[in-house]
């Protein structure tokens, strides 16, 4: 199987391009502004972690290592298709237009954090593994029924391809031709359950033959990997020819979630290793090293400017003004029912104006 | 809302087929989803006749998959459409109640209203019909303790063609329960065209000073014998059409509590976590001191609705139902 | 895909072997044997039907066209194996050793239905799609771990492979390498809904990749093709080699069940050729014939034999104690709940002799 | 049955391990699934170490994949063992609820004892530790209404043990909830070695002749606080820790209310549906006319388990618990 599913990539770990056919796909600006992304969310990933260590958001998903599976598919997007992201996949939502307060203030406990930027079309990740998998198939499904050419992308990770809504999701995708990306990154891990023991099967890409549909395998460190053939899989969704799955191979460096402690299952080794010769920042670094355009200012430069506007959305979040109760109530039904009424009218007296 | 000029005489089932004709006239973004609602017309018929009409991307037969299709009908929802959804009994809605209790009941609070899920989930429930098991669950408190659905069940043709437009029209998804039993068993003058029946609002069916008897859904005629039998007694009861369980009808309830101080509840589901338990706490914090005896619960026992040969033994009967009447008269 | 999943056949419709190398396998004893379990159980399905128009029975739901594919893969199995059957496969549950009189009782309402023989291990009809299909591999697994030989088969339809618990169940089989042989009938309807708008896959063997489990199709209706690849798969199980996906292409003639009318779905003429064309029963009939084997005489003799104990089972069963109240409280646990308790006590009163 | 000779101080999480350890030492017949149980020894270290001890065969890690291993647990169940299934967090066990509905529940009652479903379920639940949604859901009535599952729900260690021995020596399934808010909160003396709580027994915590107070597990230490607190202002409580939701222990509840005649009960799940209005019914049923007051309920509310920033607001507090003591009082 691994064979019927090579690994297909653009850039290889040195920083070359593999193949002649790709040469101008990969140009110094798509390189440099690829980079600038990636390297705007890492330092968004690590400046969440640090403040889940200080105590001022609570737990946090890490995504450090995925990056180039996060950038490279959300750039393929155009500006009316949806985004169906998981837990880990801010990073993806970050790069498609969302707010990085409203992401702060997802980690911060906050409903207010679930809500996308005027007309971007990004759904509340999903916590439950694998549940936005028919969303997205359903919304994609939509928008062939309205006629236009607005696709969707759905994420997921390794482990939520045994959930059975991974199945069904997948299945009514594949009959009703949805213009649907599914996008698996698959860091091999769920939490601490290896890929070996989630499936017997050697690929993910593989379980695309139950649908009839395409499924690819690439390297989900090479962003130019990622761009192009989710590029290629948005476009069949668009004329018409229906979903495909991409298994995007990439790793977590760090925690499964910052309350999860990765030494107890894995070698964390085997991060420090990957993370020297198979980082998707480094990777691009290199193919400018090798081309002789890397220039340190530039990075200085970009990773100073997002370090603002990261710093600008942290204390957005916490000047934002406190969680306010009736919002536990005011968003259950259009109109509330008179038991929320009634439960409402009855907390706030109760509560008054010390709040508690 | 009634504005009725002509009426046809209609069973529960083409009341229902009724509502949806006129809805999916109505509003393009009405569509139906469920396994054999097209060709087929649903295995009760419901959706007879209605692929035909509106073609078959307005009325489809989807894979046997509840989680994928209601999950597929939330994404729907949230991009525009009205779903309507056949689960083609209520005992095969627990595939789905994950898509259900995480997702479709809690987008518009998870999203502080951004994103919400306009679906209505219809499902026959209840047994009598001789159905294999599973077919003949009552599980309608599972999903009236799942905050952000609205659960309604209707017991005649009129109320099942206005719920059903109303329910298709409200903003929030809405369980609609339909009474197998009672598909059939009776026709009724049904207005033609469009009109609603207000979700969150029972209907009061028999005046009577003695007890207030709630019911809903099959219940209706075994709670109306009943009612009959205990007239002929001298004993007169206020018998309650309770047709929303989600949000419950608590004026109506309570002002006829008020007035007889004594109550039947009467339900197919299991006793103990059933909607019967939600009415007596209503009553308890409503009307307390107008209770002239504790509230009877006539009601499925606490035991798996059985086989069908078994099942007469299961649901509630007149018999039952009277004799609690008798007990909350003589307490 | 069909041509990597070709349909496997050992004897064609016209009563054929197809190849050499099964020569040996079909004998005249077997043939017999396959027949007359066959003819048995298609004198059940008639009897059934006509029972149910009589309201001597409930709802039932027929198989007739379905006899190899449920006689082929039961007569594979050991005594100690563990069946999983649907609402559709007491054809193979009979054949594995069920009573006739509690598959008639199932079929009436009771409970009583459910039991099967001493020893027996057959689960009662799963009724819920696909539920059966976790369970089986969690018994089969639970052999493995006893260190038996014993294997399961777990049967179910087309539609079927829609759901969840079908892609949950295989994958925790092939992950923990249960002993359990995956049995699809693939009869072409899921009530009314064909298996092309079931699924966007060409054939269900091909899921099986998705597990990296073996995967075959085989012509449901030669009852000799279903013997040797449910034979095959079952020593594959019990060898450690984990489970298998047979996917069993055939056809019932009548309805989904005696509730359905299929003309309102598919042209029953279909179903008329099929039978004179690729009835299972028919192509032995032909074998026999083109062997110059077959005997009236012994076709009646069995014929009158199933039909005598199929006439005593529905003696039994409408013999039968009338159902008691008491079941309905008794086997809820293994000792009953108060609430339980007081709710029998109090309706036994209130019914009294008069038993309403 | 009480056997203890040597105790050891123990957090409620280390008495389930020890509960399970016992176990797997005892029979070999138990067995344990679930996610990242092994190698990771549970999100919550519930079952540290015990792979090690016991092997890969004996402590599995499955696939994410809850109705499949539910499934197949009822399998092996069905088949001679005895499974302990870890659900991660009550919140994700919505998808395996038709497995546990229509199967767990109901297989010795379709088949007449024949074959039985001698498992665990264990589920931390609740909210009060700023996890992120569903993963804070307390919805223990879609359980108890489920026939043929039992549901207990321990508030300290020693009762987490003893009830974590008796479940797998149920011969039916049991629902095993535990307070994840109090995993860690405090520690006891526990003993040693093989001992059980019987299900279907609460425990009076305190004793005062004016209110019965009833809660379960995490709403144990709020319901102590607002009693204590009430104390000082001369209102002297009976404490109950109902400890198994179904069934319920009638006597000790029957009992309490006949000498107090005020009740308050306390719990995290939404108020409609929820084990409240249970309990109102069974105090309706067995001791209407030792009532002084209506029943109060402090309970979440109507309203999914809000974002983590929200959740004081949803939680009951021993404020609002006190509120409603002084209410039963003032009535
Ligand atoms: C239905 C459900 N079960 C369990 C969990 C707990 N859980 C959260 S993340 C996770 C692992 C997910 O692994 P994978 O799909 O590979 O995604 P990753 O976290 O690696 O990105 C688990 C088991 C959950 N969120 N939902
Ligand atoms: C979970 C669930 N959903 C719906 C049904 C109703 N139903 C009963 S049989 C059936 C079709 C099954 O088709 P298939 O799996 O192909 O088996 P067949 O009946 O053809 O043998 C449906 C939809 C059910 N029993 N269970
Ligand atoms: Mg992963
Ligand atoms: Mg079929």
């Amino acid at each position: 199987m691994e064979k019927l599913f090579p690994i297909i990539r653009v850039i290889d770990q040195g920083g070359n391009v593999v193949s002649d056919e790709h040469k101008e796909l990969v140009t110094e600006e798509r390189v440099k502004s690829f980079y600038s992304e990636m390297a705007r969310i890492r330092m968004f990933d690590r400046k969440a972690i640090s403040l889940q260590r200080q105590g001022r958001i609570g737990t946090y998903a890490p995504f450090e290592g995925q990056e180039a599976s996060q950038v490279g598919s959300a750039l393929a997007l155009e500006g009316d298709d949806w985004m169906f992201p998981t837990y880990r996949d801010h990073g993806a939502a970050m790069v498609f237009g969302h707010s990085l307060r409203n992401i702060f203030l997802f980690w911060n406990g906050r409903n207010e954090g679930c809500i996308p930027p005027d007309g971007k079309k990004i759904f509340p990740p999903a916590i439950p593994i694998a549940t936005q998998i028919p969303h997205a198939a359903g919304a994609a499904f939509a928008e062939k029924q309205k006629g236009t050419k607005n696709a969707a992308i759905c994420y997921f990770g390794d482990g939520a391809t045994s959930e059975g809504d991974f199945h069904e999701g997948l299945n009514f995708a594949s009959v009703f031709k949805s213009p649907v990306v599914f996008f698996n990154q698959n860091n091999q891990y769920a939490i601490s359950v290896p890929v070996s023991r989630q499936m017997n099967s050697a690929t993910i890409a593989q379980k695309a033959i139950a649908y009839d549909m395409p499924g690819v395998r690439i390297d989900g460190n090479d962003v130019f990997a990622v761009y192009l053939e989710t590029s290629r899989a948005l476009e069949r969704a668009r004329n018409g020819e229906g979903p495909s799955l991409i298994e995007a191979m990439t790793w977590r460096y760090g925690a499964h979630t910052t309350a999860d402690d990765p030494a107890k299952y894995r070698n964390q080794d085997e991060s420090a290793m990957k993370r020297a010769e198979t980082d998707p920042l480094l990777r691009l670094e290199r193919w400018l090293k090798n081309e002789g355009l890397f220039d340190e200012a530039w990075v200085k430069e970009i990773e100073e400017k997002a370090a603002m506007e990261i710093d600008a959305a942290v204390r957005e979040m916490e000047s934002y003004p406190p969680a306010d109760p009736a919002v536990i109530f005011d968003y259950v039904f259009a109109k509330s029912t008179w038991t929320i009424e009634k439960q409402k009218r009855e907390y706030l007296k109760l509560i008054g104006s010390d709040g508690r | 809302m009634k504005m009725a000029l002509q009426t046809k005489t209609l069973t529960l089932v083409q009341a229902i087929t009724d509502g949806l004709d006129i809805m999916l006239e109505d509003r393009e973004d009405v569509i139906l989803l469920g396994e054999d609602i097209g060709t087929n017309g649903g295995v009760f018929r419901v959706t007879e006749g209605l692929q035909k009409k509106y073609g078959e991307h307005r009325v489809i037969d989807t894979p046997l998959s509840e989680a994928g299709f209601v999950g597929a009908a939330i994404g729907m929802a949230a991009n525009g459409f009205r779903p309507v959804v056949e689960i083609q009994f209520l005992g095969f809605i627990y595939p789905a109640y994950e898509q259900i209790m995480t997702h479709a009941s809690r987008l518009r609070m998870r999203t502080m209203g951004h994103f919400t899920v306009p679906m209505v989930i219809r499902a026959p429930y209840g047994a009598g019909v001789r159905a294999p098991e599973i077919h003949c669950d009552s599980t309608e408190s599972i999903f009236t303790h799942m905050p952000g659905i609205k659960v309604v069940c209707p017991s005649n043709a009129y109320d099942a063609k206005g719920l059903m437009i109303a329910a298709i029209e409200d903003p929030d998804p809405v369980l609609f329960l339909e009474p197998m039993r009672s598909y059939r068993s009776s026709r009724e003058e049904v207005p033609e065209g469009k009109y609603t029946v207000e979700i969150g609002k029972g209907n009061k069916l028999t005046h009577g000073d003695d007890v207030t008897v709630i019911a809903w859904g099959a219940m209706i005629p075994v709670a109306m014998k009943a009612a009959e039998e205990m007239k002929q007694k001298g004993v007169e009861c206020d018998v309650l059409d309770l047709r929303t369980l989600y949000p419950i009808d608590k004026d109506l309830i309570i002002q006829s509590v008020q007035k007889t101080g004594r109550t039947v509840i009467v339900h197919e589901a299991h006793e103990t976590g059933g909607t019967g338990s939600d009415l007596i706490s209503l009553i308890n914090d409503e009307a307390f001191l107008y209770q002239k005896a504790p509230a009877e619960r006539v009601t499925g026992f606490d035991a798996p609705v059985p086989y069908f040969g078994f099942e007469e033994y299961y649901l509630p009967t007149p018999k039952r139902v009277a004799a609690a009447i008798e007990k909350v008269m003589k307490f």
